[in-house]
């Protein structure tokens, strides 16, 4: 109504809109000087280097495969990247694989249909991550402490229900479809569709929406957040939500993959999917990273793993790769500030006035959400 | 010992003598180690490019990766223990499509050309069950199994044999409870105290993997009070075993020798490879040291009875 | 990771706030002689039987040494997960020692496992210190290398109990009074710690550098120095830990201590260390280490069958932590409508 | 020489990168006397601080301690050396005892090794009960007021024998009968021989304490002046290049009808029986002192908390308790007391912010994209001329008035018609203060509904139109802007309602 704030008189409007910069830095170094970045440059660098060293790495199977194995963590990761951007974690995705593949395998093995039977596995996985939601949003415990309980008791569960028994002899039809190439020959199998559409999803609503723009917001300062409309707790609890009902899709689609539902299904998954997405350059104490970021860091992982193997490298070994890139990551970044910070410190002045307001580092970037 | 990086050889002149992977369950498993360097030994017998890769973890797809490698870099013959028959199958399907020939070892995978049987699931069974039964004579007595993963195929198919043995023929056998240690030391010992304290008059543990029954005759050997009141047996190593039965907490356990086993495999794989044999029932294949084999019904080949160790030789055997 | 805990305004004296921190431990205990209680009426074994005496002692041991170090860290708001890693290694290095140079006195093996454990710590801790870099990246990174290192190094190999001294193996059923002896060398350990935590000057620092980093920074408490002291006491605590479980078990392979970081952070959060840092006692987490290893240890005998124990294991753990704070929050409510009322 | 200054420092330089926050810094403090240090935000006064402190190293220039030169590393060099300096934020571990708080870094032990407790709870009950603040020594530092905060903060730096020191601004969150006994304790300081840097932007409290002014601007030295013969107007002109006349510019609004209708509002134990109305261009001032619950009385308002009883409704339409979210939808805005934690996304670039409020507005067909963004964050930084370089600086690298006039455009942004500030220029200097009241004025005339906090009594004498004066969670006057005058205010603040009625 009244409310035109526009007739509000101030000097030189036009002449210091004019003034600032939409950026602090050029194009190119936001560009180049971001983790998503150097992560993909790494996997295009680390698959060049494969192709001409490695032998047989340059198949299409090898693609095939790589994404074959990859493609449970790189769903999972997505809704648990927006809930480490909230500042909250969620460890307890790996032990919904195995929840939903029980629930969905004994649902099976009781007759129900296999559509119906994968919509009660995903129901119970949105299930157990509201509970999740609920025990750290309205009870108000810390999300770490939580899902490491939950990550006990679902895999409990899940144990529990299936006992010895491993349910097998899905439809062949349905498991063959899951690991077939698209096309022949193809590079990628079908649930490659999948990720891209999930990981497009979850990209638009982190990126593109007001609801990720909240998501963002509770992981810089979740009381600044509250006091600008967003509503801090219901957004939390979706988001464990979603991560429970993209868990057990996941554990739908691993028990079909690999025709078997058993109580040990992913098993140790929740520490994979925080490496990769803390590769990708999220940071664990919220409020910064992409999608694109967390699926890089899943997919480098993926490459290097398929790289040691073809390589006739064992797991003992691809675990330190592991550890040590990710500590190269955040290493090098590390090093990177600092050097810059030197440097940065030395140069000289360049004037007062605007110009001053140069961003730089803060050097003592504390965690503000805590 | 483990992860010797094969890699451009392999490739390369895979065409040549024939070239073996082997996937163990695990890297870093005592068991498996054993049968390694058994099928190790045969390869270089045999000639063959021989690699040894794995995970380090027993999820259910965690070996599938060395599959699919192994069917890149173009081997000849896969020998695998399986954490999860199910879980390994389609890419046990797609490497038999692409000409390699799979060798099942420790546990049966449906897809598979052969499988190399460490002794017969009944002869397992029989043996540990007639190791009990002997101790506990006529009167018989309550009982329990501590096995160890839940999921291990072997494991479940050896536990339901005896149970079914014993409902069979010794009713004076009960079995109260089967508990499993799930391969960590801490939990298999901490379940053996478990059965010895809740299971009154609880007379004999069977302990059907090796962990299990290590564990056991630990706690066994650490709580005098149950010394001469459980009896345990089980599967084990010698090596791991040796100090509890020359202590006498043990008198008796069994195995066959790991090492045998994956030269077994590796002999297999090879005649496979060279056609010798194709795994159907009747076939017959020379093992090296080992002798003469019959492929038996369902393409299995058992590599002999199970092996009972006591005071007196177990300190022959270095696995 | 940010926990968004409204500590409500507390209101009180120091007799309020001590008798919540009492509340805590007093909770603590009650549900451990509870469950004792309830194992014992069922199976009187348990407790009142030489192997179920001992065991009850000693299995904790492990546990609460590891949670003791990841107490620490927690409190000046980093995470260490790479303990479980680091034990197995220090459980390997001394097993190794002992079979590699026989008669190598027992005490040089310990002096070793320690200062093994506390050099992978130190790593851990430079690395979080001097490039500020998240301490759950730093050791999420060396959980995994620290293992592979140890698959890598150990490879077939496994420690055979005939590699170790009989004395050192004597020390897993040596007792005192009827005591397991390492449970009083951990109670005295828990003690020391305890005590250097709440009396010595370096002790509140850790706690005042979780409660307010940036003051800490303002206030030139030394962070970095401090910050790789809890890493470095959580490494040699975790390689102490490596050396119990020797001595518990005379075995180990490369898979052992898999998984025991989670468990450590847990018994840290029961036993009542706020996972923001700068609170919780070292009592607390000895009893909360504790009573997570009864469980586990009490279980099996309570016959709970193996397949659904990881699920009340997972139950207690949330239970606990919800329990505590709806302990917490009834006793704020109260106060404060006392506080109103007057 | 036979005499020399406690502290002097002659040409100081100090950068950031490409960040010049300190050019050319003059100061000496001589012993026994307090010197203001006076600027705009921005002009370096927390950076002049911060190298005395020992928090950052200086580029270049002297530094001399009792005339020798002194280069501290850290903090710890500096205090070692007499140096005190109590930051703007008030720097308490919230996990320990006041008394430990008080110790930290240097806890006496007793013969057995531990911490000599018996003897901190001593001692820090007889320093603050010289402060006149009697705090008990073992409660926790979580959940004391600013002000005890600050009291905690100086007994840390009397106690530790600081010969200087230093507070930036320490009055900002302080009301007036805090800010007298902070005066008290710094005379009193000064009178034992100490020298004392004061920083602060209200400059009643400046002249009534300081005895010497040194102004900066810029990054560098202006001028150094004595309080006894300099004035108000020249301290102003040396700190804003120019002479601010109006500093409350109170415009006539045509008040409408009401927009904000509040009654009964009861929240147990904070606030009970609250009821007003605000009207369409009206500027109604919550008056009172710290703690006496005036800002929660307007985050009950806003939604942030809950509240027990009564209503609120906002063009008769009622707002839904605890949704900020359906609040903004009914055109209120909020602009909160504590901009670092409340209002600002610290480490998020300025446009963030600005946007953060509007999001849902932003977004054409449920998707926001830069492009859309941008205009409104350029727009409400150029009206409110924030300093800054670029939109996409972080927050945290503004000084403390350009970070309040970013939460300004934030929810000026959402072009509320209501708009709640609370303590809007707190920590900000008279030019941008000027600015701040000519803005919420014009706001005012627009036809906004204004509901301001301060604690700052010639604000709410300059700016509102009717004065709702709170004492401990109930209003007890309610004055019109004719008969609002200092002692009326100050009277309903401090007494029991039945005398003001
Ligand atoms: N760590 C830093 N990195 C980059 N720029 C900085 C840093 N610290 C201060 N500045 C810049 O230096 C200038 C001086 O800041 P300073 O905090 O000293 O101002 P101030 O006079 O205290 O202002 P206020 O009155 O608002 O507190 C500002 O422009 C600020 O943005
Ligand atoms: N950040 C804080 N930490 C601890 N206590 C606080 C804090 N803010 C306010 N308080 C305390 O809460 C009570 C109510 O404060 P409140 O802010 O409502 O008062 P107010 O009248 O709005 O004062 P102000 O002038 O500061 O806005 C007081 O006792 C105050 O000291
Ligand atoms: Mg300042
Ligand atoms: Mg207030």
């Amino acid at each position: 109504m009244s409310a035109d704030t526009a007739t509000i008189t101030t000097n030189a409007v036009g002449h210091a809109a004019a003034q600032y910069r939409r950026h602090s830095r050029t194009l190119w170094r936001r560009m180049l000087l971001r983790t998503e970045t150097a992560i993909v440059l790494a996997i295009i660098l680390l698959i060049i280097f494969a192709i001409t060293t490695v032998p047989y790495f340059a198949q299409p199977y090898t693609y095939l495969t790589m994404i074959l194995n990859s493609a449970p963590i790189l769903l999972m990761l997505l809704p648990v990247t927006l809930i480490i951007i909230t500042g909250d974690i969620d460890l307890s995705v790996g032990s919904v694989v195995g929840f939903s593949s029980a629930i969905f395998g004994l649902s099976f093995h009781a007759g129900i249909p296999l559509p119906l039977a994968a919509g009660v596995a995903v129901v119970g996985g949105g299930l157990v991550g509201l509970l999740n939601g609920v025990l750290v949003t309205v009870v108000g415990l810390p999300s770490l402490a939580v899902t490491i309980g939950t990550l006990a008791l679902f895999r409990g569960i899940a144990v529990g229900l299936l006992g010895t028994t491993a349910i097998t002899g899905f439809p062949s039809e349905v498991t063959q479809f899951i690991g077939a190439p698209l096309f022949v020959g193809a590079p990628a199998p079908m649930v490659t569709v999948a990720i891209i559409v999930v990981a497009i999803g979850f990209a638009v609503v982190l990126h593109l929406t007001p609801f990720g723009r909240g998501v963002f917001a509770i992981g810089l300062s979740s009381e600044t957040a509250a006091f600008s409309g967003v509503r801090v707790n219901r957004t939390r609890l979706i988001l464990f939500v979603l991560s429970g009902l993209v868990a057990s899709a996941t554990g739908v689609y691993y028990t079909l993959q690999y025709s078997n539902a058993i109580g040990t299904n992913g098993l140790g998954f929740e520490l994979q999917v925080v490496t990769a997405i803390v590769l990708g350059g999220v940071s664990i104490w919220g409020g910064r990273g992409s999608i694109l970021g967390a699926l890089a860091g899943g997919v480098l992982i993926a490459t290097l793993n398929k790289t040691l193997q073809l390589a006739g490298i064992g797991s003992d070994t691809i675990s330190i790769v592991t550890g040590a890139t990710l500590i190269f990551s955040v290493v090098v970044a590390g090093i990177a500030g600092f050097i810059s910070r030197r440097r940065r410190s030395k140069a000289s002045v360049i004037a007062a006035g605007v110009e001053k307001h140069r961003a730089i580092p803060n050097p003592k970037s504390v965690p503000s959400n805590h | 010992g483990c992860a010797a990086p094969t890699g451009g050889s392999t490739g390369t002149d895979a065409a040549g003598a024939g070239s073996l992977t082997v996937i163990p369950k695990s890297l870093g498993n005592k068991y498996f180690e054993a049968s390694d360097k058994g099928a190790k030994a045969a390869a270089d017998e045999l000639g063959l490019d021989f690699s040894e890769v794995g995970p380090t973890s027993t999820g259910s797809a965690d070996q599938v990766p060395f599959i699919q490698t192994a069917i890149q870099t173009g081997q000849k013959a896969i020998a695998i223990a399986a954490n999860d028959p199910a879980a390994v199958c389609n890419d046990l399907k797609a490497a038999q499509d692409a000409g390699v020939k799979v060798v099942a070892f420790d546990t049966d995978t449906d897809c598979r050309d052969i499988f190399i049987n460490q002794a017969t699931v009944d002869g397992i069974a029989q043996g540990l069950v007639d190791l009990t039964s002997k101790h506990l004579g006529t009167a018989g007595g309550t009982i329990a199994i501590l096995s160890g993963g839940a999921n291990a195929a072997n494991l479940n198919a050896w536990v339901d044999a005896m149970t079914a043995l014993i409902e069979k023929e010794h009713p004076e056998i009960t079995i109260a409870q089967v508990a499993y240690g799930e391969d960590v030391d801490q939990k298999a010992y901490q379940a053996a105290q478990g059965l010895m304290q809740s299971i009154p008059d609880l007379k004999a543990i069977i302990a059907p993997d090796t962990v299990s029954v290590k564990e056991a005759a630990h706690y066994l050997s650490d709580t005098p009070q149950f010394q001469g009141k459980v009896w345990v047996t089980g599967l084990g190593l010698p090596s791991e075993m040796a100090t509890y039965v020359t202590s006498g907490v043990i008198e008796q356990f069994g195995l066959w020798n790991p090492e045998d086993l994956g030269y077994l495999a590796t002999y297999a794989a090879d005649a496979l490879t060279q056609g010798t044999i194709t795994g159907k029932e009747g076939d017959k294949f020379t093992a090296g040291k080992l002798g003469d084999f019959t492929v038996g019904a369902g393409g299995e080949v058992v590599l002999g009875p199970m092996f009972v160790f006591d005071k007196s030789n177990v300190g022959d055997f270095s696995f | 990771m940010s926990v968004t805990h409204t500590v409500p305004v507390s209101q009180g004296r120091r007799s309020f706030l001590g008798r919540i921190l009492r509340a805590r431990e007093v909770g603590l205990i009650v549900m451990i002689f509870a469950l004792v209680a309830l194992t014992s009426v069922t199976q009187p074994g348990f407790l009142f039987s030489d192997g179920g005496w001992r065991e009850l002692l000693r299995q904790p041991t492990i546990l609460i040494l590891i949670a003791l170090g990841e107490a620490i860290v927690i409190i000046t708001r980093n995470i260490d997960l790479s303990v479980g890693s680091i034990l197995c290694l220090s459980a390997y290095a001394a097993g190794s020692l002992f079979s590699n140079f026989p008669g190598i006195p027992i005490p040089l093996v310990i002096l070793s496992g320690i200062l093994l454990g506390a050099f992978l710590g130190l790593v851990n801790g430079l690395l979080v210190a001097f490039l500020r870099v998240p301490s759950l990246v730093i050791t999420l990174g060396t959980l995994y290398t620290y293992r592979g290192i140890a698959i890598l190094w150990i490879g077939p190999h496994f420690i055979r109990s005939s590699w170790l001294p009989d004395e050192y193996r004597s020390f897993g059923t040596l007792q005192f009074l009827g005591i397991p002896v390492l449970l009083i060398v951990v109670a005295i350990i828990v003690l020391l710690i305890g005590w250097f935590m709440t009396s010595r000057r370096v002790g509140r620092d850790l706690y005042a550098l979780g409660s307010n980093p940036e003051a800490a920074t303002l206030f030139g408490l030394g962070e970095r120095r401090l910050t790789v002291t809890a890493f470095v006491a959580s490494g040699a605590l975790a390689g102490l830990g490596g050396l119990v479980y020797l001595a518990i078990f005379a075995t180990g392979d490369a898979q052992v201590g898999t998984g025991y970081e989670l468990q450590a952070v847990a018994a840290a959060v029961v036993g009542g260390v706020a996972i923001v840092g700068g609170s919780g006692t070292i009592w607390g987490v000895a009893l909360g280490a504790f009573f997570l290893a009864t469980i586990s240890n009490a279980l099996p005998v309570l016959g709970v069958p193996s397949l659904w124990q990881q699920s009340i294991v997972g139950v207690l753990i949330v239970g606990a932590i919800l329990l505590d704070r709806i302990v917490f929050i009834t006793r704020i409510r109260r106060a404060k409508r006392k506080g109103t009322a007057t | 020489m036979n005499y020399t200054a406690l502290l002097e420092l002659h040409g100081v330089t100090k950068t950031f990168g490409a960040v010049a926050a300190l050019v050319n810094a003059e100061l000496v403090l001589k012993a026994g006397s307090i010197h203001a240090v006076i600027g705009e935000n921005g002009a370096g006064k927390s950076t002049l601080v911060k190298i005395i402190g020992g928090l950052y190293r200086r580029d270049a220039g002297t530094f001399l301690l009792d005339g020798e030169s002194v280069d501290f590393h850290n903090t710890r060099e500096a205090k070692a050396a007499g140096i005190a300096v109590i930051y703007q934020e008030p720097t308490l571990f919230p996990d320990l005892s006041v008394a430990e708080n008080l110790f930290v870094g240097r806890q006496p032990y007793t013969r057995f090794g531990a911490l000599d407790r018996a003897k901190m709870r001593r001692e820090t009950r007889e320093l603050t009960q010289r402060l006149g603040v009697p705090i008990d020594p073992d409660r926790e530092a979580r959940g004391l007021s600013i002000a005890d905060q600050q009291v905690v903060e100086i007994a840390k730096s009397i106690s530790v024998g600081a010969k200087v020191i230093v507070m930036d601004e320490p009055t900002a969150a302080l009301s007036g009968i805090e800010v007298e006994r902070l005066m008290g304790i710094a005379r009193q300081l000064r009178d034992e021989g100490k020298g004392l840097i004061f920083i602060s932007h209200r400059f009643d409290e400046v002249f009534a304490l300081c005895d010497v002014i040194t102004v900066m601007r810029d990054g560098s030295y202006v001028a150094t002046n004595l309080t006894t013969v300099t004035t108000e107007d020249e301290i102003i002109h040396q700190m804003v290049g120019r002479s601010v006349d109006n500093l409350y510019s109170k415009q006539e609004a045509l008040i409408g009808e009401p927009v904000l209708e509040v009654e009964h509002l009861t929240s147990a134990g904070v606030f009970q029986d609250v009821s007003f109305t605000v009207r369409s261009g009206e500027i109604v001032c919550l008056a009172g002192l710290v703690g006496a619950g005036r800002s929660e009385i307007a985050r009950a308002v806003f939604g942030v908390d809950p509240y027990d009883s009564g209503s609120v409704r906002m063009g008769g339409i009622s707002v839904p308790r605890t949704s900020p979210a359906a609040a903004m939808r009914l055109g209120i805005g909020f602009v909160p007391e504590d901009r670092r934690k409340q209002g600002l996304a610290m480490t998020a670039g300025i446009q963030s912010n600005i946007t953060l409020a509007i999001r849902h507005k932003l977004a054409r067909f449920g998707f926001i994209i830069a492009p859309l963004e941008e205009p409104s964050a350029r727009t409400w930084a150029a009206r409110l001329q924030v300093k800054m370089y670029a939109l996409d600086t972080e927050a945290q690298m503004l000084s403390g008035g350009n970070q309040q006039k970013v939460v300004l455009g934030k929810w000026l942004a959402t072009k509320p018609k209501l708009l709640i500030v609370d303590e809007p220029t707190r920590g900000i200097d008279v030019g941008t203060k000027a600015e701040v009241h000519r803005l919420l004025s014009e706001l005012a005339g627009t036809g906004v509904a204004l509901l301001m906090i301060s604690s700052e009594l010639p604000e709410v004498m300059g700016m509102a139109d009717r004065v709702l004066v709170v004492r401990e969670g109930r209003i007890t006057a309610e004055l019109p802007r004719a008969t609002a005058t200092p002692q009326n205010v100050m009277y309903a603040a401090t007494h029991a309602p039945e005398v003001a009625a």
